[in-house]
């Protein structure tokens, strides 16, 4: 009985307590200069080793401990940050880079020409996406402590858009051996007793940091929430100052009061086609067919409707940030279903043809519903096929599948070949080769300027009239974020970077 | 019908041995706890029953009487000895060789309240064994009917649950249950001490009437010795497990030799306050003097 | 008495490893080719090989079990596949979380499912009716459902107290208390339901008892009756209940953290298990059921303590 | 027998003649209105899904961009959901999968379990403890993790999903069979099929299935609720396909246009609740029904109500309040209960009267209301008994209309109470001390020391040779007879006025029986008690009671001192009583000669 009696004071205590700490849910994320900004990941952090890193919007976690070689300005050109200038030689495969000398790691050690070299060299080895942007690195040298050679296989267009994000970040070179705590000279530094691995992160300023000055909160604490509706609470509860949260809580977030922005990450989506060769479905090869597909679209309605809206109705592969947009391109394929079928019919497909898919209902059932729907009006008869989640790439991949929905793609235009268009291209399962467009490639990749921008216009005109796939539109990813706090969406970034946060009040 | 049923035919065992022979038997339980020794239930207990007898047997809670019963029933193991039914070793037969002895051996279990199937209907019951033996069902309703009237229960009775019926009516039911396969031999397990005075007396004289009419034995276990001096023609008085005492059924129930038997004759009251007054008196002389053996009380409740 | 306890610690190991070699055969079933999942959208084919490789995929399944239930069996359970945590470390940090709102739900559900229980058993009528169909009623409502309009009405419309997150206790015992007790809740709501049945169920068989009516003819109070003598002995099923329901409890966790954005290890096995992430499915199977041995090992013990002739024996 | 009937079984074991109804348990179901709303709305969802084609023209797969979250219309009664299709159409079709898949997983589960429980229960051994330890195993499973690595790894079928759910909870059946079977396996009406010669199947079949089947069905039902509730969770963590119809892949969409059309969730949140709902609640009814506990009295006061004192003619009992050395005054005591359509009396116009010192017997066989006499007096009753009595005088003061607190602080105190069945009228759970000290603390208003020495000092009186161990000892430790002086001790322990003993030694052997009633002789003479012993035994009566009165169907048939009921009992039934003793029925004779009645010719 009297053991009962203590736990039921327990209890009502706790009520007590509860109903006490009435308004304090906000407490926490008071967003003041030298105060505590608080953010959100979905991705959880796959590794404090570079060479593992992710990209996309797990770049939060990186970039208060470590600090980029270079920044980008908002439009996407290379800024000073760890090195101030930069410099390629003729060919495009060395790129020489001048680095501050006032820079030291959180651990003592001074960020020289030796670091940077070990930095590159070992994220370019490792698996992860960052390691993927920085792979035509082949060689580092060091010339002298502010001087480092960067030599590459291939001229990569992308390179110093990539050095200003992940694969640019340098870690100490003792951390790099042993990767479990980040050692950095980034603004921040990560704070044992306020992190609990896999969920929680807390930094504090680091004092010795180079420009304080864009690093106005004393705190910084970032979240893995992976449950959108656990990130939308956690923002209208006041728990944090900024998140990505999904596009159907827009209205409820602008109604509790957030600041809602919109993010372009490059991401394209739509029906990506995969077997251009026509090993699956023969339809497939032929342009008419392809081209078809691409009338059968209604991509305004489709944004519209099955996306709330965010989303740039589009039929190219690139964005508006990025150089090889051309805005008359989108003009292409206007939605025509009775065209589409007089293609499908052209090209000897009047009753249309059977293609199998991954259902992916579980993860984009909008876009799924859309697809089979509108492939269906214009004669093409989707067998959709049940498989778990976590097979969804890798079937792709292994070429399983003729065509799917997808979603990919960078804001560097250059990025995006490699992620779609190359032979080599990780989403070319196929390995389609066009001569025209290797030829075009090449060129691209050995010019610079409004050459470049030139060719990377042809390239995308080209593989549009080619109809390589079926973009319906450009992604647009949201941020939402508290009244404390004042952020600006930054091109090429997928989550706005940590210097475009800042106090509200300021 | 019913007579030309019981018609007795001919003898088909011509040895004069008794109906059923129990030689030395033990029961073993093996215990529960660890390490702890095993239960002895019965330790050598040797009885015979003739044909058309009753064997009264009589002992407390605990003595073995109910677990000698169940042996014979095949419803006990058996540790060793030997249990013979006309000749033929039951003892040691499996599940399917006893299920031929139903037709010789039956039972009447004490608590009529558990020993009727409460979802069936009293037809059911009774038909249960006739069907299994493979007579016809309209054969098998008729001899329900024959039975029930035996037993001196309403006819209609047959189409009601058990429980609607009294606990003495219910016994007949049982009664009526043992007798349907025609046995030579009902282990009566306490069939009356869950009965009514007035019912306790009327069960008993139903069980005596169909024993002369039909010949059949009755092992009569009881723990009540007026009972069994008014049934059995024999008395076996159990104590621990063992047969501390047979013999004709009015010398052990008014004269025993034995202590224990006198002590539980002594213990029974007697309905007359006067005798009632006296047999106290005797008893508590009685147990004076026989206190330095130590009470007869059961361990186990 | 050591030695039932080491025989059912045993007896659990055992356990352990069969579960967790069903799970690891299952999880391998498909030769997911989990590498890929991995490395991520934007990395190259090779790396994903070259990420298979690390991780030893390219081998032979038996090879790679074997392999597993050594270094299991030893007490390395691995790093995650996707975050390179290892997985002790993520089941450290995530167990508090479920343990607590768990203990929390348990605690709740057991302190109410007590009182309403054994005054619906012991009051007929309205009362008892209520207590019922409320029951019947608060267990037929999904968790999730319960856990959403708490999330939104006591937190975020209300902020009474945190929609998300969970503080260790070891850091502020106020927050931490504030941080499980909507989790709890939700949580204790179906469980609180079941329990109150089932204890009013026995409470109602145990009245009906002999002993009761003696206890009464003694004077006895009938609340003292009620809350020593019917409900201790009432309490041996209802422990037996409750154990079963903290299995049950995992299950809603899974939910409940999904819903508070908890970090527990039922949001753990979710994205593991959806992911792919076979370290950490493997290594949250082996914590929860020794867990569960545990829990059933002390619900013997407790049921033992409760009963005296268990305990003789 | 001396038990109080708790429910509408009063009438069942009293006439033979009256045609009592088979109560079958659908039927008893189906008069309880719960379970038929519930069968009722089950029912219906089931009839719904199974018709939707013929209710709906729509196609619940069929989505359309153009009708994306479209509201309520002509042609969407409830609108349409985040892809755009007919939200009834879906809920109609949804339930076929929903409930189909839940059956799935119901008939897994029995697939399993039952077989499982029948064999393991029924034959025991070996086999048994392989399948309770697989049990074991199986239920330490985590099962939502398994069912995550399953949905996610193998299948994201529902049924798939729900098979391995009926796998995961097939123990709970296996159990519940097993522990069915091992109960029934147990009772004498399958010892008797045994001994009829039945084989092990048609025992399995006739004898022991139906007595799993109705907590089967419970169990069911449970499992049914519990399948739609884990599809619902499953929908929930976003495993599962949309796709197909089913309420689980409603409440998915519903999830993802949680905040955009909050009434998507509300369907089939609703369905699976009503559901889950009806399938809890029928299994409530279904246990009540079967425990017969559904119609649960309030209970109304404790008191005895005013009755009207008997009128001249009520001879046989007798009532005297005057005298200074009556101790208890009974006139007119009604004891009722209700039953289907009326109430039953079962004490009906009792009046006796016990003095100082005296020892009255209770006299009759079952159901002529003695023990319901004794309980009554007590406060004892069921609570949905009704009690009345013209007076009821104890020690001169008016008991009738005593509450519930001036009862207690006579109870134990002044009127004691000896029951029937020793073993089960102690609780198992405490000691024999603590719960003999309870009373005598409370109504002494002694120390716990002092309790102890009084009741180690009693204990000793009552014959008990070790009070120390016993004192310390729980109920199971002690046998019997010397349970029944633990609770002689305890009734006398507080030096009560008046000792009510309902049948105290019938449960006990004869020789201790003899014991015992030694004891209550001599504490009775020793403390002057009052004593009224129920018994159904002439015996008893002779042994130990001044004064009779004989019972028959809830009336005081004679009154008499034991000398003159014996020598001449004046009422019929008594005599027809006392001639049923065969206590003085001579003995049998030996078999004389030996008949050879051989085996008679089968009637076959």
């Amino acid at each position: 009985m009297k053991r009962k009696l203590i736990l039921a004071g327990a209890v009502s205590l706790a009520l007590a307590m509860s109903a006490c700490g009435g308004s304090g849910g906000a407490a926490s994320g008071g967003a003041k200069a030298g105060g505590t900004l608080n953010l959100a990941v979905s991705q959880s952090l796959k590794s404090w080793d570079l060479a593992e890193a992710s990209m996309g919007n797990a770049e939060q976690y990186y970039e208060p401990v470590f600090d980029a070689l270079l920044h980008m300005d908002a439009k996407g050109a290379p800024t000073a940050n760890l090195a101030t200038s930069w410099d390629y030689d003729a060919s495009l495969t060395t790129l020489t880079l001048k680095l501050r000398t006032d820079v030291k790691f959180s651990d003592g050690t001074p960020l020289d020409a030796e670091a940077v070299k070990a930095n590159l060299l070992h994220t370019k080895a490792g698996k992860g996406e960052a390691a993927a942007l920085i792979k035509a690195i082949s060689d580092v040298q060091v010339t002298n402590p502010s001087t480092v050679v960067v030599k590459l296989s291939t001229p990569t267009p992308s390179l110093l858009r990539s050095l200003a994000n992940v694969p640019g970040m340098i870690a100490s070179p003792k951390s790099l051996t042993s990767p479990q705590v980040p050692v950095g000279s980034g603004p921040y530094t990560l704070d044992a007793a306020t992190t609990t691995a896999g969920t929680e992160y807390g930094f504090v300023a680091n004092p010795n940091y180079w420009e304080k000055n864009s690093y106005p909160f004393e705190k910084v604490d970032i979240k893995t929430m992976s449950d959108p509706t656990a990130r939308t609470n956690a923002l209208l509860s006041g728990q944090l100052d900024g998140a990505g949260i999904s596009p159907d809580r827009v209205d409820a977030a602008k109604a509790g009061g957030l600041k809602v922005d919109t993010v372009t990450p490059g991401v394209v989506e739509g029906l990506y086609i995969w077997d251009k060769k026509g090993a699956i479905v023969p339809a497939l090869a032929d342009v008419r067919v392809r081209q078809a597909l691409n009338y059968a679209f209604d991509s305004a309605s489709i944004v519209k409707i099955a996306k709330k809206g965010l989303g740039t109705p589009t039929t190219q592969h690139f964005t508006s940030d990025s150089e090889a947009f051309v805005p008359e391109l989108d003009q292409t394929y206007k939605y025509d279903p009775a065209k589409a079928k007089a293609l499908l019919a052209e090209a000897g497909y009047a009753n249309g043809f059977d293609v199998v898919m991954p259902d992916i209902s579980s993860l984009f059932p909008e876009m799924q519903a859309a697809m089979v729907e509108q492939l269906g009006n214009v004669g093409v008869r989707v067998k959709l096929d049940k498989i778990p989640f976590d097979q969804f790439m890798p079937s792709i991949l292994a070429g399983k599948y003729a065509m799917s929905y997808f979603k990919t793609g960078g804001a560097d235009p250059w990025i995006a070949i490699q992620l779609i268009v190359s032979k080599q291209a990780t989403w070319n399962p196929f390995h389609y080769e066009d001569q025209h467009v290797t030829d075009l490639l090449s060129r691209i990749s050995t010019s610079t300027g409004s050459a470049q921008v030139a060719l990377y216009k042809e390239l995308n005109t080209y593989l549009v009239q080619q109809a390589w796939d079926a973009p319906w539109d450009v992604v647009k990813d949201v941020y939402a974020s508290s009244k404390n706090v004042q952020v600006t969406m930054h091109p090429f970034y997928q989550t706005p970077p940590l210097f475009n946060f800042k106090p509200a009040s300021q | 019908m019913i007579a030309s049923v019981e018609v007795p035919a001919e003898s088909h065992n011509g040895s004069d041995g008794p109906l059923l022979s129990i030689e030395n038997v033990t029961v073993q339980y093996p215990s529960k706890k660890w390490r702890s020794p095993d239960f002895l239930a019965l330790k050598g207990v040797s009885l015979d029953i003739r044909a058309g007898e009753t064997v009264g047997l009589v002992g407390e809670s605990g003595s073995g009487k109910t677990t000698l019963g169940r042996a014979v029933l095949g419803l006990a193991p058996v540790t060793t000895g030997l249990i013979r039914y006309d000749g033929q070793v039951i003892s040691a037969m499996n599940r399917n060789q006893r299920r031929s002895l139903s037709d010789e051996i039956q039972v009447v279990f004490q608590d009529p309240y558990t020993s009727l199937n409460p979802a069936l209907t009293v037809l059911d019951i009774l038909t249960e064994p006739l069907l299994t033996a493979g007579t016809r069902r309209a054969e098998a309703e008729q001899r329900v009917k024959d039975l029930l009237e035996q037993v001196h229960l309403p006819r209609d009775a047959s189409n009601r649950l058990p429980r609607e019926f009294s606990g003495g009516q219910r016994q007949r039911i049982a009664i009526a249950r043992a007798l349907c396969r025609d046995p030579r031999l009902i282990v009566c397990d306490e069939p009356v001490s869950a009965l009514d005075l007035s019912n306790q007396s009327r069960v008993l004289d139903l069980f005596i009437e169909i024993q002369e009419r039909t010949g059949v034995s009755y092992l009569f276990v009881t723990h009540d010795l007026s009972v069994v001096r008014y049934i059995s023609h024999r008395v076996a008085v159990m104590y621990k497990g063992e047969i501390i005492e047979t013999g004709d059924a009015a010398k052990v129930t008014t004269q025993p030799k034995e202590a224990y038997t006198q002590k539980l004759l002594l213990a029974a009251p007697v309905p007359d306050p006067a005798r009632q007054a006296s047999r106290r008196a005797a008893r508590q002389k009685f147990s004076a003097k026989l206190h330095v053996a130590g009470p007869f009380e059961n361990p186990a409740s | 008495m050591a030695v039932f306890l080491i025989r059912r610690l045993l007896a659990g190991i055992l356990l352990v490893i069969l579960v967790a070699s069903a799970t690891y055969i299952l999880l391998n079933y498909t030769g997911s080719d989990v590498a890929r999942n991995i490395v991520g959208e934007t990395a190259t084919p090779e790396q994903a090989l070259a990420k298979a490789a690390e991780l030893g995929l390219d081998r032979p399944l038996g090879a790679r079990y074997f392999d597993w239930l050594g270094t299991t069996l030893s007490g390395d359970l691995g790093k995650s596949w996707f975050n390179n945590v290892p997985v002790s470390t993520t089941l450290f940090n995530g167990l508090p979380v479920t343990l607590s709102i768990i203990f929390g739900a348990l605690i709740l559900s057991a302190l109410v499912s007590v009182i309403l229980g054994s005054l619906a058993a012991v009051r007929a009528g309205w009362f008892d009716k209520t207590v019922q169909a409320s029951a019947v009623l608060a267990d037929s409502i999904p968790g999730f459902l319960v856990a959403l309009v708490l999330a939104m009405v006591v937190a975020v419309n209300l902020g009474w107290l945190p929609a998300t997150g969970f503080v260790p206790f070891q850091r502020s015992a106020v927050e931490w208390l504030r941080s499980i007790t909507l989790p709890s809740v939700a949580l204790a709501f179906g469980a609180t339901a079941a329990t109150t049945l089932q204890l009013r169920g026995s409470m109602l068989d145990v009245l009906k008892l002999d002993y009761v009516r003696t206890l009464r003819s003694r004077g006895l109070s009938d609340r003292r009756i009620v809350f020593k003598h019917v409900l201790r002995n009432a309490a041996p099923p209802a422990v037996t209940v409750l154990s079963l329901q903290f299995i049950g409890l995992v299950g809603g966790a899974v939910i409940v953290e999904k819903v508070f954005g908890l970090r527990g290890i039922g949001s753990i096995a979710t994205s593991a298990a959806v992911q792919g992430d076979a370290p950490v499915v493997l290594g949250v199977v082996i914590v929860m059921v020794l867990i569960v041995v545990v829990v059933n090992l002390i619900a013997d013990l407790a049921y033992g303590w409760l009963n005296p002739k268990v305990r003789a024996e | 027998m001396t038990i109080p009937p708790i429910d509408g079984t009063v009438t069942a074991t009293a006439a033979s003649g009256e045609t009592a109804k088979r109560r079958h348990i659908v039927v008893r179901l189906l008069q309880d209105p719960v379970a038929i709303c519930c069968i009722f709305v089950l029912l219906l969802l089931t009839a719904a899904s199974v018709l939707a084609p013929f209710l709906t023209d729509q196609d619940p797969i069929k989505s359309s961009l153009a009708e994306t979250l479209a509201p309520m219309s002509q042609q969407h009664p409830l609108g349409a959901d985040g892809v755009g299709r007919d939200v009834v159409a879906r809920l109609l079709y949804g339930g076929q999968t929903s409930l189909a898949a839940a059956c799935v997983a119901v008939l897994v589960a029995f697939a399993v379990g039952v077989p499982a429980g029948l064999f393991g229960g029924y034959y025991r051994g070996r086999a048994d403890a392989i399948l309770a330890w697989a049990s074991n195993f199986i239920m330490a499973v985590p099962a939502i993790i398994i069912l995550l690595v399953v949905m996610a790894a193998v299948s994201q079928s529902t049924y798939v999903a729900m098979a391995v759910l009926g796998l995961i909870v097939s123990p709970s059946v296996y159990r519940l069979v097993r522990a069915s079977v091992v109960s029934v396996r147990e009772e004498l009406f399958v010892d008797a099929a045994k001994v009829s010669g039945l084989s092990d199947a048609r025992i399995m079949r006739r004898h022991i299935l139906p007595v799993v089947q109705a907590p089967s069905i419970i169990q069911a039902a449970q499992i049914f609720g519990v399948s739609i509730g884990i599809q619902a969770g499953i929908a929930f963590l976003g495993l599962g396909s949309p796709t197909e119809a089913s309420w689980g892949a409603m409440l998915n969409d519903a999830f993802a246009n949680i905040y955009s059309a909050p009434l998507l969730l509300l369907w089939p949140a609703l369905i699976i609740c009503m559901t889950t709902a009806s399938l809890a609640l029928l299994a409530n009814s279904l246990r009540d029904s079967l425990s017969g506990s559904r119609r649960r009295p309030t209970r109304h006061s404790d008191r005895v109500r005013d009755g009207a004192p008997s009128s001249e003619g009520s001879a046989a009992g007798d009532f005297a309040e005057v005298a200074d050395d009556v101790l208890l005054a009974v006139d007119n005591l009604k004891v009722d209960y209700p039953v289907d359509g009326g109430r039953r009396t079962v004490v009906d116009g009792v009046s006796l009267t016990v003095r100082r010192g005296q020892v009255l017997g209770l006299v009759g066989e079952s159901g002529s209301g003695k023990s319901q006499t004794a309980f009554s007096l007590l406060g004892l009753l069921p609570p949905e008994a009704r009690v009345s009595a013209g007076r009821l005088l104890f020690d001169g003061a008016e008991m009738k209309g005593l509450g519930r607190s001036a009862m207690n602080r006579l109870r134990g105190k002044r009127i004691a109470y000896v029951p029937q069945e020793p073993m089960s009228n102690l609780d198992p759970s405490f000691t024999i001390g603590s719960q003999l000290a309870e009373p005598v603390r409370q109504h002494m208003k002694v120390s716990a020391k002092e309790a102890k020495a009084l009741l180690l000092g009693l204990l000793e009186r009552v014959g008990i040779n070790d009070p120390a161990r016993v004192y310390s000892s729980y109920p199971h430790q002690i046998s019997g007879g010397m349970a029944q002086r633990v609770l002689i001790a305890g009734a006398i322990s507080c030096d009560p006025d008046l000792l009510i003993a309902d049948e105290p030694t019938t449960a006990l052997d004869v020789t201790v029986q003899a014991e015992i009633l030694d004891l209550i002789r001599s504490l009775q003479a020793e403390r002057n008690m009052g004593v009224i012993l129920v018994t159904h035994d002439f015996g008893v009566v002779a042994d130990i009671c001044d004064r009779v009165a004989v019972m028959h169907t809830g009336k005081i048939v004679e009154t008499a001192s034991v000398k003159e009921l014996f020598s001449a009992p004046q009422d019929a039934y008594t005599r027809m009583l006392l001639s049923s003793t065969l206590e003085d029925a001579t003995p049998r004779s030996p078999l004389k000669s030996m008949p050879k009645l051989p085996k008679r010719a089968q009637t076959a």
